[in-house]
């Protein structure tokens, strides 16, 4: 199967091999992943795509997914202008 | 396509004219600007950063993929599933990367 | 800065229910729906049903924000609320999350191609605004709901095929989706469903850092909650992103998880 | 072998791990209490400036700069770490400041550091969608720029591991045990660990290191925000910044403004958002930058600067003779780093600095009881 052709955030353009490069490298959790495929930076926030990578840590590492821990969300969950935020202000 | 026959549910038929790449298009009242495209048969809304591959309209819930972005009046990183078509709304994709023209 | 007693986030059948609940208990609410239309899933099945809740809630106590999207929750039960355009602020004595669900997407090549569509978002574009991709369909996904095969039977689409989730290789296409391969052979349509299930949308309540805890069942997180409450202060829980269950559940559940926000702020001001 | 047990697998950890891990005889285990670059690196803006009104800060910065110019090569890095050298453009608000910038541009220039003052035409011309009437003066110096801070950490983590240095995630140290003023055992989460070496490079945390010791290493976090938008095309080439105003704005290669603030003074740990802070760096950057207003904010975050009482760093050896500590970076652990990691093998290995001009008493601990070191004044 092509790896580089599962989409797994279209937004920030992260495939099926960029995770499995993770976890060859040794990593194990979401935040890691994350933070180096940038898989869940996108406005959705992971929404679409962090089930996949919870099941892919599970089959890789043979864990169980109840012990994988999702990511924090931060905000913004939808986007704002900077002009909307500035207005409030005044 | 619309659908032709639906239900109980009697449809507005308002016809909205609208501008796609330059294309006269048309829609209806009930439309957003994503469900006007679909329904001329404008599949491919975007094209990605990094692999310009292209990419429809997928989410519909909210919390955006970015996919559906695209340049309305000017103005780029509209969300094409949240806003509802207007009379003469010029609709284009955003060009190269997802941009803003200022 | 806006004051609530009550901001319910979310306008499917749980928080219509929570909101006719508030409007009976006077309770000074907004209630946010990112939709342009209220009712969640069961608009797409029931219209009347959603209609009977929208009849009952009053004005006079609940505001409504619709196209809306609670988008930051910060210290102090403040929420920032946006169309994407405005910036709504808001400061609350208590939240209901009733989120509900989503659908869920799975992995395939070339899985972003479009015309591939979540089961949701076709239903979406089929009942809100009558419209659709095209003539013949094929479904890929392990939960295929019975009110989906009808609605595309009401449209006049034709299913080409159901296909089971493992037994898809890739999907293909120049520039659109065209087909599927398979390990049974090649099949072509004119667009292709995902309907695979849902999955809870509880990203507010993980920006809250609420407790969670994975249902084995469900395959998800949902949240630890005692009488409607999560284990944040304030920050209560109903319907399906509480657990799944049918949308009379989730009614009983919307006017309840009401009930004991009611008696918590009553608690809250005794205190005072 | 020695054993070297580094705390804090950031930015400093990394480097001071890597360069460590060129030496003979040295087994090295960086641990980690959570995720990787869950702290201040993960969080950073990744500006790196030459810039400062310290020579101390300005010699540091500058062999920092050197090596990310060839960051790839030294690492044998595959893919890019992104550096882009498109300068750091400073305003300032007024003649005061404007005073200070001169100074400082002396200093810099007589370090070798590119940096001088723009006319407001030139920095229209830097900058078109400036609106040059909110600013007094400009200082810029083109071989200042930023990086991506999680391109770097990986090519640091795989450079390390290919030197044969053991990573620990989700470890989180306990206690240690010391011998004769010498740290001789480290009880972690996971294990107990026999060290002949021990380098704290926690950040703001590192207090807390110091305190099993009872070392008092005076370092404070201090939160500061940041906020990511949605992709635009390319508008802004330098980081822009204001000392006086306390904000900076850079756009990244692949699109999205960064823009952030400097801290609430209040010292804390937390890495809750605010948000003030959306509404307070909105009116700044529209202020400046009035074109800006459609721009969609997509994300924001926190993180903390580990503060010293002189806004300097503190890399120093302490009473507990193996025991080295590396913080107080105040708001720029992550640009020095290169240095960073060289001057721990310096003080580990028994060595003078190894950093032209740079005098390892500076950044001892030690200076807090002995003597007012020269306070850095430009920072947000």
């Amino acid at each position: 199967m092509e790896k580089n052709k599962i989409i797994i955030c279209p937004y920030e353009e992260v495939t099926m091999a960029d995770i499995h490069k993770c976890l060859e490298m040794g990593f194990t959790t979401v935040e890691d992943i994350k933070r180096l495929t940038r898989v869940g930076m996108g406005p959705c926030q992971g929404r679409d795509c962090i089930h996949i990578v919870v099941d892919e840590i599970s089959k890789f590492n043979h864990i169980k997914k109840s012990d994988i821990e999702l990511m924090h969300i931060r905000p913004n969950l939808a986007n704002i202008p900077l002009k909307a935020l500035m207005e409030h202000k005044k | 396509m619309r659908i032709k026959r639906q239900g109980i549910f009697v449809f507005p038929q308002k016809q909205i004219n609208f501008t796609f790449e330059g294309k006269n298009l048309s829609g209806i009242k009930t439309d957003t600007i994503a469900s006007a495209l679909l329904a001329n048969g404008i599949f491919v809304f975007s094209y990605s950063r990094k692999t310009n591959r292209p990419q429809g309209y997928t989410c519909s819930t909210d919390f955006c993929t970015g996919s559906c972005l695209m340049t309305v009046n000017g103005v780029n990183n509209v969300q094409t599933c949240k806003t509802l078509l207007k009379q003469d709304m010029k609709i284009e994709r955003n060009r190269g990367p997802k941009h803003v023209t200022l | 800065m806006l004051h609530y007693d009550l901001v319910i986030i979310g306008g499917g059948v749980t928080g219509l229910s929570a909101a006719v609940e508030a409007s009976n208990l006077k309770m000074k609410t907004l209630l946010v729906e990112q939709g342009f239309t209220l009712g969640g899933h069961t608009r797409f099945f029931n219209e009347g049903y959603v209609q009977s809740f929208v009849r009952k809630i009053n004005n006079n106590y609940v505001d409504l924000l619709l196209n809306h999207s609670v988008v930051g929750v910060y210290d102090d039960l403040v929420l920032s609320i946006s169309d994407g355009n405005d910036f709504v602020k808001v400061q609350t004595k208590s939240i209901l999350v009733s989120t509900g669900s989503y659908q869920k997407r799975i992995s395939f090549p070339n899985n972003d191609l479009p015309n591939i569509y979540g089961y949701l978002t076709l239903l979406e574009m089929i009942k809100l605004h009558q419209v659709k991709p095209g003539n013949n369909v094929i479904i890929v996904g392990d939960e295929i709901h019975e009110m989906l095969i009808e609605t595309l039977e009401n449209s006049d689409i034709n299913i080409v095929k159901i296909i089971d989730k493992t037994d898809l290789i890739e999907a293909y296409g120049d520039e659109v989706y065209q087909g599927i391969t398979t390990k049974k052979g090649n099949f072509q349509s004119d667009f292709l469903i995902v309907s695979d299930g849902n999955l809870p949308h509880n990203e507010i309540l993980r920006m809250l850092n609420c407790e969670m805890v994975f249902d084995q069942e469900e395959q998800s997180w949902f949240p630890k909650s005692v009488d409607y409450m999560t284990s944040i202060k304030g920050v209560f829980v109903a319907g399906n992103v509480k657990s799944f269950k049918n949308a009379e559940e989730n009614v009983f559940d919307g006017s309840s998880a009401v009930k004991a926000i009611f008696n918590y702020l009553g608690e809250m001001h005794g205190k005072k | 072998m020695k054993k070297v047990m580094i705390i804090g697998a950031g930015i400093s950890g990394l480097f001071a791990a890597f360069n460590l891990s060129k030496e003979k005889d040295l087994d090295i285990t960086v641990i980690d209490k959570g995720y990787f670059l869950n702290g201040a690196t993960g969080r950073n803006g990744a500006g790196i400036r030459m810039q400062w009104s310290s020579k101390l800060n300005c010699l540091l910065s500058k062999y920092s700069v050197e090596f990310f110019e060839n960051g790839e090569e030294h690492l044998k890095y595959k893919d890019s770490i992104e550096f882009k050298q498109k300068g750091y453009l400073l305003l300032s608000n007024d003649e005061e400041e404007h005073q200070q910038f001169i100074k400082n541009i002396k200093l810099q220039n007589s370090l070798g550091i590119p940096s001088k003052l723009l006319t407001k035409d030139e920095v229209k011309k830097l900058v078109p969608i400036i609106d040059e009437t909110k600013f007094y003066s400009a200082a810029f110096c083109h071989k200042d720029g930023h990086l991506n801070p999680f391109k770097v950490s990986e090519a640091l983590f795989l450079a390390c591991k290919e030197n044969g240095v053991k990573f620990h995630f989700y470890e989180e140290l306990e206690d240690v045990k010391i011998q004769t003023n010498k740290v001789s055992k480290v009880i972690t989460s996971k294990a107990t660990y026999e060290v002949d070496y021990l380098i704290g490079t926690a950040g703001s945390f590192t207090k807390e290191l110091g305190v099993l010791m009872n070392i008092d290493i005076p370092v404070y976090p201090e939160k500061h925000e940041i906020l990511a938008t949605m992709p635009v095309s390319k508008m802004i080439e330098p980081m822009i910044m204001s000392f006086s105003k306390n904000f900076y704005i850079q756009q990244v290669p692949h699109g999205p403004l960064i823009m952030g603030e400097g801290g609430n003074h209040h010292s804390t740990h937390s890495q809750d958002s605010s948000i003030e802070f959306l509404e307070s760096i909105s009116s700044k950057v529209l202020n400046i930058l009035p074109t800006l207003g459609d721009v969609k904010v997509q994300r924001q975050w926190a993180g903390s600067y580990d503060m010293s009482p002189d806004r300097n760093p503190i890399i120093s050896k302490t009473k507990i003779e193996n025991f080295i500590v590396a913080c107080g970076f105040s708001g720029r652990g992550f640009m020095i780093a290169p240095a960073t990691g060289v001057l721990i093998r310096d003080l580990l290995l028994n060595q003078e600095s190894s950093i032209e001009g740079i005098n390892l008493e500076d950044l001892s601990i030690n200076r807090f009881e002995q003597r007012t070191n020269e306070v850095e004044l430009s920072f947000v």
